[in-house]
């Protein structure tokens, strides 16, 4: 008798990984070529002018950078907290309560300290700290919850994620409404102490505070004591308490870095793109993070780079409806696809198929 | 081509039977037959393959090469057992060396998992009764409704003995169950056992204590690296002649009681009382010295504290009474880190529960206690390179086995996951002045003689050295051999303090149940 | 892009026959994936391209607009692209730029969280014309356009007063802003025109698009009495909910009558084709004001009422028509005084009429509305 | 009908689809399979169903296809996190990022002539009173005067909480989410369970979207289920993975925003916004008290192997 069994490699080289990925996207574009072929449209047309619309030129690799901004803070935000297994799914309210304190620093401060000097020297770091605090805060009562009570962080900071986006809507409906704006939503415009410098079109220092977040993770987890405790943590808890860490500070902790993160890419959207508080700063960026984070194996270094790649399908995305005219969500289609499938195909860096033969021939 | 062989009193038989982990060579072409109505034990170290074989056996794992083949009508065919169940109806039930019982579910629920015949309505009184029933007539006791978490470990394997039996089966493979028995426990296990193949069972009966081999089984194979390299007659050899063909050399003797003073004294607690996760007391007003260069036994039938003590001790459960003085000082409260701070090190029963992070490399597990301190840390940072250094320097110095610090402690054998777990505390407790206190609770517990040898060996260097031990263990003869002064835990309170050569395995039998000393 | 783009979609269009229009449209679509990333040809087609922020199956909002993209390739003969579902953000900049970048000759961009996205890539494509609907910002190659939905929404109120039997009309809100606000008070005003009596109870959704929530909001408001229910949101619920407890409705956006049936009495609807015919033209003719400001009424036909259900009695449907005309005319507007507050205040004197300004920037309710509103009615407005 | 017959019976409508979609995870996670993408099943049973049902003008066909397609898309969590041991968080997410998307673009493709399936008016469940017993005061109204499906949930949570707790395979299936290598020894086919009862959960969240599209709003409009996969989620630990209680659970949060509306159409002032916080806040307070009371009975809490990949021949 032949079977096949899943049998455990001792080591992964990288060129494993690397064939097992491509195949994962492989499996994946197949899924959304099938879906196009079904729509009547010419899948290798629709990727090619995905492909040009993400990175066909400087004007869309531009575009494309500042689309991942948000996922490579968002992406080591989740990679921190899933690091230590704490299922930090509230990054997009997090992202939105830092936000909101970016925003009230930005339109407030100026009348209630008029002292502090109109500069963006003080105002971007004063905003950028707010958000932080505001994110953290926003990801530290999930935290508590779960460190001192045990109850599930899932549900919480998804439910966290409902009360902020509320919360900023009500605010810039409500009380933060610009008062010259006729009423319409949207709080007023920050002065321009309150922008991050731009480089080139919309691409602003966001992408430096992102790349820059990426290198300090990475330091954090594969240098630091503390990088060795969460890992710690994140494998087995008992063991870690054991060791004399304190799972409840860590938790914690993980969460301000983690939700701070967060908090700081809501930063980086209002005073780098929109400047103002308005619709449009949630826009799942903090979901997408989950996706980017564990596409890069919760690898902060790698988390930059599938986060551009990930923003290329997004940008590229637009083109299926613009030249193909065929509906817009297929970008969403393909997200999920290529999630699954290189989750799923990852068994097969961890695995390889063995063939077994049993002798005996009957029962 | 079919094989038939007429072995009469033959149940079972494996012939040449291989199984290949990666990078492993688990069984190398073993060669075993059961007569019916035996028991027959199979000994060998840590790692020799047995409990792979058995679950060969079982219908766990499918062999790579080799044959099995059962007894029936007299002649014996060869089977192909795909799984667990196929083996069962087959007439094979093996009870595991880790329970696998589902513990929010009751006894007839557990018992009954999987059975055929069983109607799709569940009556669960009249199976209960049916199951009661069967216990009493194997000398044990159940209560069906109770629900799993509820029971000992004692009562937990009656469950599982029973879970095989009420299938009907023929063959019973036990892997490792006196591991986790007291001795009482473990001669009740006996009497059932003999009531078994009395009724014409055959029973394989995994043990890496030899003097229940010498009392139990009728004969013996020794595996020794994946091979058979014996089997042999229990009444035709000694228990000298299997430890050897076990690890293929001569043993030393246990190491020799205290051989210095007494130093002063390390640890003392006073009426101290701590709640189980449930919130119910677990120690009572426990009060007990250690000094330095003692060994303090803790014995105890597992579930009487003995665990709570070794969590207080170490900073892991807070107290809800009394004081914990280290040195003098008090650390009533105190932190794990801070008590590894002052000292105290743990060598934990379990092992990859709490005493090691399975998935993480062999050298992040030996850098838990040393991370926090030069060399290895340099203010915020970690030195990585370093641990790896260091890391190479415990695996030689105490001799684990594995290919590497890079390895994850999930894939070493137990005896070599204690021996890393060892390698790190007794280092780490060299730091503290003045001697360290040792909580090792069970540190032999599943370990085959030639590590058991070189854990107690450790223990007692380390001893000598002015650290003082408190050395939990339910193996009897290892405290009469080795502390220098007894507690007896019972109910979470101490029964008495006695001295090995003041008393008997009896006595301490007695306290054990529960009665005070007078 | 440029100036020139404007003769060459004259000679494209002025051959076209109506009933040569379908193939009209369909010759240039086809070249669109050549065209991409650079400059119209001097003699190339005219090109607008829209942005929308719901799905065109919205049946609302969006739908109405694409009704006028529609009219553009129909009737003009004209080139068009859109892209539904751009949530207002940081996205939409891209695809006004990328679109912009395309060599659109116009880009329309419905709603008002496209605003500043608009604002900033005008100033980088100062060839291209830019037009947002709804919002108040303009530049010299970006217009503002919107429409007097409060006029139809009057007319709508007079439909409901006249229908109601428990004097209770109900209004689903989406979200507490001026425009919904003006929407309420209009349809209010309405009402009470025809029935002294009738109050209007407002419940607020949050949402402009949430089926099942506007659906319940409006399940509260007929329990709450209510037996005509309007709504300012995008979908069909509040009119099913109606329809489903025997109830009329007020649709709103485009004639809900046509996919809920009868019950639906009227609905305020938006026409867009005539406004984007005449920019397309002018840009066409190079006439157009770049940087206009306009605010369209009844008159200029981008706001209506679709027709009335054959359930509207005789006598109501004379009287809302002899109101439109003088809509129409110029005759009438609803908000000119005396208007009262909730709070009984006297928000426009007899003789006064609200300016555009005070108009846009609506935050409290009338006479007769029953609900939380942002502010408390002002006084002394108008001129 | 007064205020409180009327959120009741308003409660039991809106909080069917919940029921369904909760009692679905609590059998997928009974058996150990944590399935966060019951949003994305739930949003592609509603669109499949709709569009089903205007194609055949029979609304229980649209059913069965929401039941298969709910399925079908648990069998890919099933393949990814049983076979695959794919990580069950991230695929969950990825099945409800993905479902979300193709439910979108499948609304705007299966109508008529391909075309958009927004605003087209197709066959519904509609009320269906139970003679005698819909004339029963207050009782009736709530519970007797609903259509088919609600009627489906009323013997299908029943059903579910006797297969459970009182039938040998229902045995099984708490055994193989408690302790998968227990089970396994016992013969019972550990995958077989998982996979089965992924599938079975699907088909129960697909049959929750159906009652949305069919009944509750009937229709195909974007974003239709409104985060209700999610609170289903939430609900299975409120209900501490028992079928019976998630009925009560159900009720309560479908119940939450017909209050919060018939609030304000009553004329209270709170502010809407923070009226619509509450069904999130009052998720997190039910979840702390339901984690703090029980953690204090035992720990039957969640499945102890939930969200574990098993493997024969693998250690755990
Ligand atoms: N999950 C695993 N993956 C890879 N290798 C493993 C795994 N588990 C065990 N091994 C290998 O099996 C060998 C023996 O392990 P095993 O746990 O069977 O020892 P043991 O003698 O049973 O220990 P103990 O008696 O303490 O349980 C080790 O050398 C290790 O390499
Ligand atoms: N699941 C597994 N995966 C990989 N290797 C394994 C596995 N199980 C066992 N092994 C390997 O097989 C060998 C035999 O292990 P086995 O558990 O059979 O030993 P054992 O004789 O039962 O030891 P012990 O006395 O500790 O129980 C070990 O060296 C280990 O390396
Ligand atoms: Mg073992
Ligand atoms: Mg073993």
């Amino acid at each position: 008798m032949i079977g096949f069994t899943l049998e455990k490699r001792l080591e992964t080289s990288t060129k494993t990984n690397l064939l097992v990925l491509a195949g994962s996207l492989l499996v994946a574009l197949s899924a959304g070529a099938l879906l196009l072929l079904a729509v009547g449209a010419s899948p290798l047309e629709a990727y090619g002018a995905m492909l040009k619309g993400a990175f066909g030129g400087r004007l869309e690799i531009v575009e494309t950078l500042v689309r991942a901004t948000p996922l490579i803070l968002t992406g080591l935000s989740v990679a921190v907290a899933f690091r230590m297994l704490f299922w930090n799914i509230g990054a997009e309210g997090q992202l939105v309560a830092g936000g909101i304190a970016a925003s009230a620093v930005a339109l407030f401060l100026p009348g209630a300290a008029p002292w502090v000097p109109q500069n963006a020297w003080v105002y971007l770091p004063l905003m950028g700290t707010a958000a932080i605090a505001a994110g953290a805060v926003w990801g530290l009562v999930p935290a508590l919850l779960k460190s001192s009570l045990g109850v599930n962080e899932i549900i919480t900071t998804l439910m966290f994620n409902y009360v902020a986006i509320l919360l900023y809507q009500h605010l810039f409906n409500g009380p933060w409404k610009d008062p010259e704006g006729f009423g319409f939503p949207g709080s007023a415009e920050f002065g321009e102490f309150a922008f991050l410098p731009r480089f080139t079109g919309r691409l602003h220092l966001g992408l430096v505070i992102g790349l820059v977040a990426a290198v300090l993770v990475w330091i954090v987890f594969t240098k630091t004591k503390w990088g060795y405790e969460i890992a710690l943590i994140g494998e087995n808890e008992t063991a870690a308490r054991y060791a004399g860490v304190s799972v409840f500070r860590n938790i914690v902790l993980v969460m301000i870095l983690s939700a701070g993160l967060a908090g700081l890419t809501g930063f980086s959207e209002v005073a780098g793109v929109s400047h103002r508080l308005q619709q449009g700063l949630a826009v799942n960026n903090g979901f997408t993070g989950i996706i980017v984070a564990w596409l890069a194996k919760l690898h902060p270094l790698r988390v930059v780079v599938v986060a551009v790649l990930l923003a290329g399908l997004l940008v590229g995305g637009d083109q299926i409806q613009i030249t193909l005219g065929l509906p817009a969500a297929i970008g969403q289609v393909l997200q999920g696809a290529i999630l699954l499938s290189v989750l799923g195909g990852d068994i097969f860096s961890r695995y390889r198929l063995r063939m077994i033969r049993t002798t005996a021939k009957e029962a | 081509m079919t094989d038939v062989t007429t072995i009469p009193d033959v149940a079972v038989q494996l012939a040449g039977v291989t199984k290949r982990f990666p990078g492993v060579l688990a069984n190398d072409s073993v060669d075993l037959d059961v007569r019916r109505g035996e028991i027959h034990a199979l000994l060998g170290e840590n790692g020799a393959g047995k409990s792979t074989l058995m679950s060969v056996l079982c219908g766990l794992y499918r062999p790579d090469e080799g044959t099995i083949s059962l007894a029936s009508d007299g002649r014996l065919k060869p089977v192909d057992i795909r799984s667990p169940r196929h083996a069962i109806e087959l007439g094979i039930g093996m009870v595991h060396q880790h329970f696998k019982l589902v513990r929010s579910l009751s006894v007839t629920e557990n018992v009954i998992i999987g059975m055929d015949g069983v109607p799709l309505r569940l009556d669960v009184d009249k199976l209960g009764a049916e199951i009661a029933e069967i216990g009493l007539r194997y000398h044990m006791p159940v209560e069906p409704g109770a629900t799993i978490w509820q029971l000992s470990v004692g009562e937990q394997q009656r469950v599982e003995i029973l879970k095989v039996l009420y299938r009907g089966a023929d063959v019973l493979i036990l892997d490792e169950p006196t591991a986790v028995l007291t001795p009482k426990e473990s001669q009740d296990l006996g009497r059932t056992l003999r009531t078994m193949v009395a009724e014409g069972k055959s029973i394989i009966f995994i043990s890496h204590k030899l003097d229940e081999v010498m009392s139990f089984a009728d004969r013996v194979t020794v595996l020794r690296q994946g091979r058979n390299v014996a089997t042999l007659d229990v009444s035709a050899t000694s228990k000298g002649e299997l430890a050897k063909l076990m690890v293929g050399r001569e043993l030393s003797a246990p190491p020799a009681r205290r051989a210095g003073e007494l130093g002063t004294t390390l640890l003392e607690l006073k009426g101290v009382s701590t709640l189980n996760d449930r919130g119910l007391p677990a120690l009572r007003e426990i009060s007990l010295t250690l000094g330095g260069g003692e060994i303090l036994g803790i014995a105890g039938v597992a579930g009487n504290g003995q665990r709570f003590l070794a969590e207080v001790v170490t900073g892991l459960r807070p107290t809800t009474g009394g004081a914990i003085e280290v040195r003098g000082k008090d650390r009533t409260g105190a932190s794990p880190r801070e008590m590894i701070s002052a000292g105290v090190v743990h060598v934990p029963s379990d092992r990859l529960g709490m005493g090691l992070a399975g998935n993480l490399s062999l050298a992040d597990n030996l850098a838990m206690r040393s991370y926090r301190r030069p060399p290895l840390a340099k203010g915020i940072f970690l030195d990585r390179r370093k641990m790896v250094v260091e890391a190479n320097g415990l695996i030689e110095r105490f001799n684990v086995m594995t290919p590497g610090p890079a390895t994850p402690a999930r894939s070493l054998s137990g005896g070599n996951q204690q021996k890393a777990i060892l390698a790190r505390e007794i280092t780490a407790g060299h730091e503290a002045a003045g001697g360290a206190v040792i909580v090792a609770a069970y540190p032999t517990r599943g370990l085959d003689v030639g590590a058991i040898e070189s854990v107690r060996a450790r223990l007692a260097e380390e001893r000598d050295r002015g650290s003082g031990v408190l050395l939990i263990s339910e193996d009897l003869d290892e405290l009469m051999a080795m502390a220098d002064r007894i507690a007896v835990f019972h109910g979470g309170e101490v029964m008495g303090i006695v001295a090995p050569s003041e008393t008997s395995i009896e006595e301490l039998g007695l306290l054990m149940a529960g009665e005070r000393r007078t | 892009g440029g100036t020139t783009s404007g003769e060459g979609g004259d000679t494209d269009t002025t051959g076209a026959e109506p009933a040569a229009t379908t193939e009209a449209t369909e010759a240039p679509t086809e070249s669109t994936p050549e065209t991409t990333g650079g400059e119209t040809d001097a003699g190339g087609d005219f090109k607008a391209a829209f942005v929308y922020v719901a799905p065109i199956g919205d049946l609302g909002w969006t739908w109405a607009h694409d009704q006028g993209r529609i009219a553009l390739e129909e009737e003009l003969g004209i080139e068009t692209a859109f892209i539904e579902n751009v949530p207002e953000g940081p996205d939409a900049e891209r695809v006004i730029r990328d679109f912009a970048q395309k060599g659109y000759n116009v880009v329309f961009t419905t709603s008002f969280g496209y605003m500043d996205p608009t604002i900033n890539v005008a100033s980088e494509f100062p060839d291209t014309q830019f037009v947002h609907i709804s919002g108040f910002k303009t530049a010299a190659n970006a217009s503002n356009v919107f429409g007097a939905m409060e006029e139809a929404r009057y007319l709508s109120g007079m439909v409901a007063g006249a229908a109601t039997e428990s004097n209770v009309l109900g209004f689903v809100a989406a979200f507490p802003i001026p425009e919904v606000i003006r929407g309420i008070n209009a349809f209010t005003l309405g009402a009470r025109s025809v029935n002294p009596d009738a109050t209007v109870k407002v419940v607020w959704t949050n949402t402009w698009f949430g089926p099942p929530q506007e659906k319940e909001a409006a399940e509260a408001l007929l329990a709450a009495g209510a037996d005509v229910i309007a709504q300012h949101q995008d979908t069909t619920e509040p009119q099913k909910a109606a329809a489903d407890a025997g109830k009329f409705s007020i649709g709103y956006d485009s004639d809900m009558r046509s996919f809920v049936g009868d019950s639906v009495l009227t609905s305020p609807v938006w026409d867009w084709a005539p406004k984007y015919i005449s920019i397309v033209e002018e840009l066409q003719a190079g006439t157009y004001q770049g940087d206009e400001s306009w605010y369209g009424s009844m008159a200029d036909g981008v706001v209506d009422i679709a027709e009335l259900s054959p359930l509207v009695d005789a006598e109501t449907k004379e009287l809302v028509e002899m109101k439109r005309q003088e809509i129409i005319d110029g005759s009438f507007q609803p908000f000119c005084g005396p208007v009262l507050g909730a709070n009984g205040a006297e928000i426009v004197a007899e003789g006064k009429c609200l300016t555009l300004g005070e108009l846009l920037s609506m935050d409290y309710f009338v006479e007769g509305v029953e609900g939380e509103a942002p502010n408390e009615a002002p006084t002394g407005l108008g001129s | 009908m007064d205020l409180v017959t009327s959120i009741l019976s308003i409660a039991v409508f809106a909080g069917t689809s919940l029921v369904f979609a909760t009692v679905g995870e609590i059998i997928a996670e009974r058996a150990g399979i944590l399935n966060l993408g019951l949003e994305g099943m739930m949003i592609m049973g509603a669109v499949t169903a709709f569009a089903t049902a205007y194609a055949t003008d029979n609304a229980y066909l649209g059913v069965l296809v929401a039941m298969i397609v709910g399925g079908l898309m648990a069998l890919i969590h099933a393949i990814a996190t049983i076979s695959l041991r794919a990580d069950q968080v991230v695929a969950g997410l990825a099945l409800t990022i993905g479902g979300t998307g193709l439910a979108s673009f499948l609304g705007q493709e299966l109508g008529p002539g391909g075309g958009p399936l927004v605003g087209l008016i197709g066959p519904k469940f509609v009320e269906v009173p139970i003679p005698g017993m819909s004339s029963i005061p207050v009782i009736g109204e709530i519970l007797f005067n609903k259509d088919q499906l609600v009627y489906a949930m009323y013997l299908i949570v029943p059903l579910v909480w006797w297969f459970l707790y009182k039938t040998r395979p229902g045995l099984h299936l708490r055994a193989v989410g408690e302790n998968p290598q227990a089970t396994d020894a016992l013969g019972v086919n550990v995958f077989r369970l998982r996979y089965l009862y992924t599938v079975i959960g699907g088909m129960f969240a697909g049959l929750g979207g159906a009652h949305l599209s069919l009944a509750y709003t009937p229709g195909w409009t974007e974003n239709l289920t409104g985060g209700r996969g999610w609170i289903a989620i939430a609900l299975v630990i409120f209900a501490t993975w028992n079928p019976a209680r998630a009925v009560v659970g159900a009720l309560l949060f479908g119940g939450v925003n017909a209050i919060q509306f018939r609030l304000q159409a009553e004329g209270t002032t709170i502010s809407a916004n923070l009226l619509n916080m509450t069904p999130y806040l009052l998720t997190v307070i039910v979840l702390v008290a339901v984690t703090y009371f029980e953690a204090f009975r035992k720990k039957v809490g969640a499945p102890a192997a939930l969200g574990i990949p098993y493997n024969r021949e693998e250690r755990v």
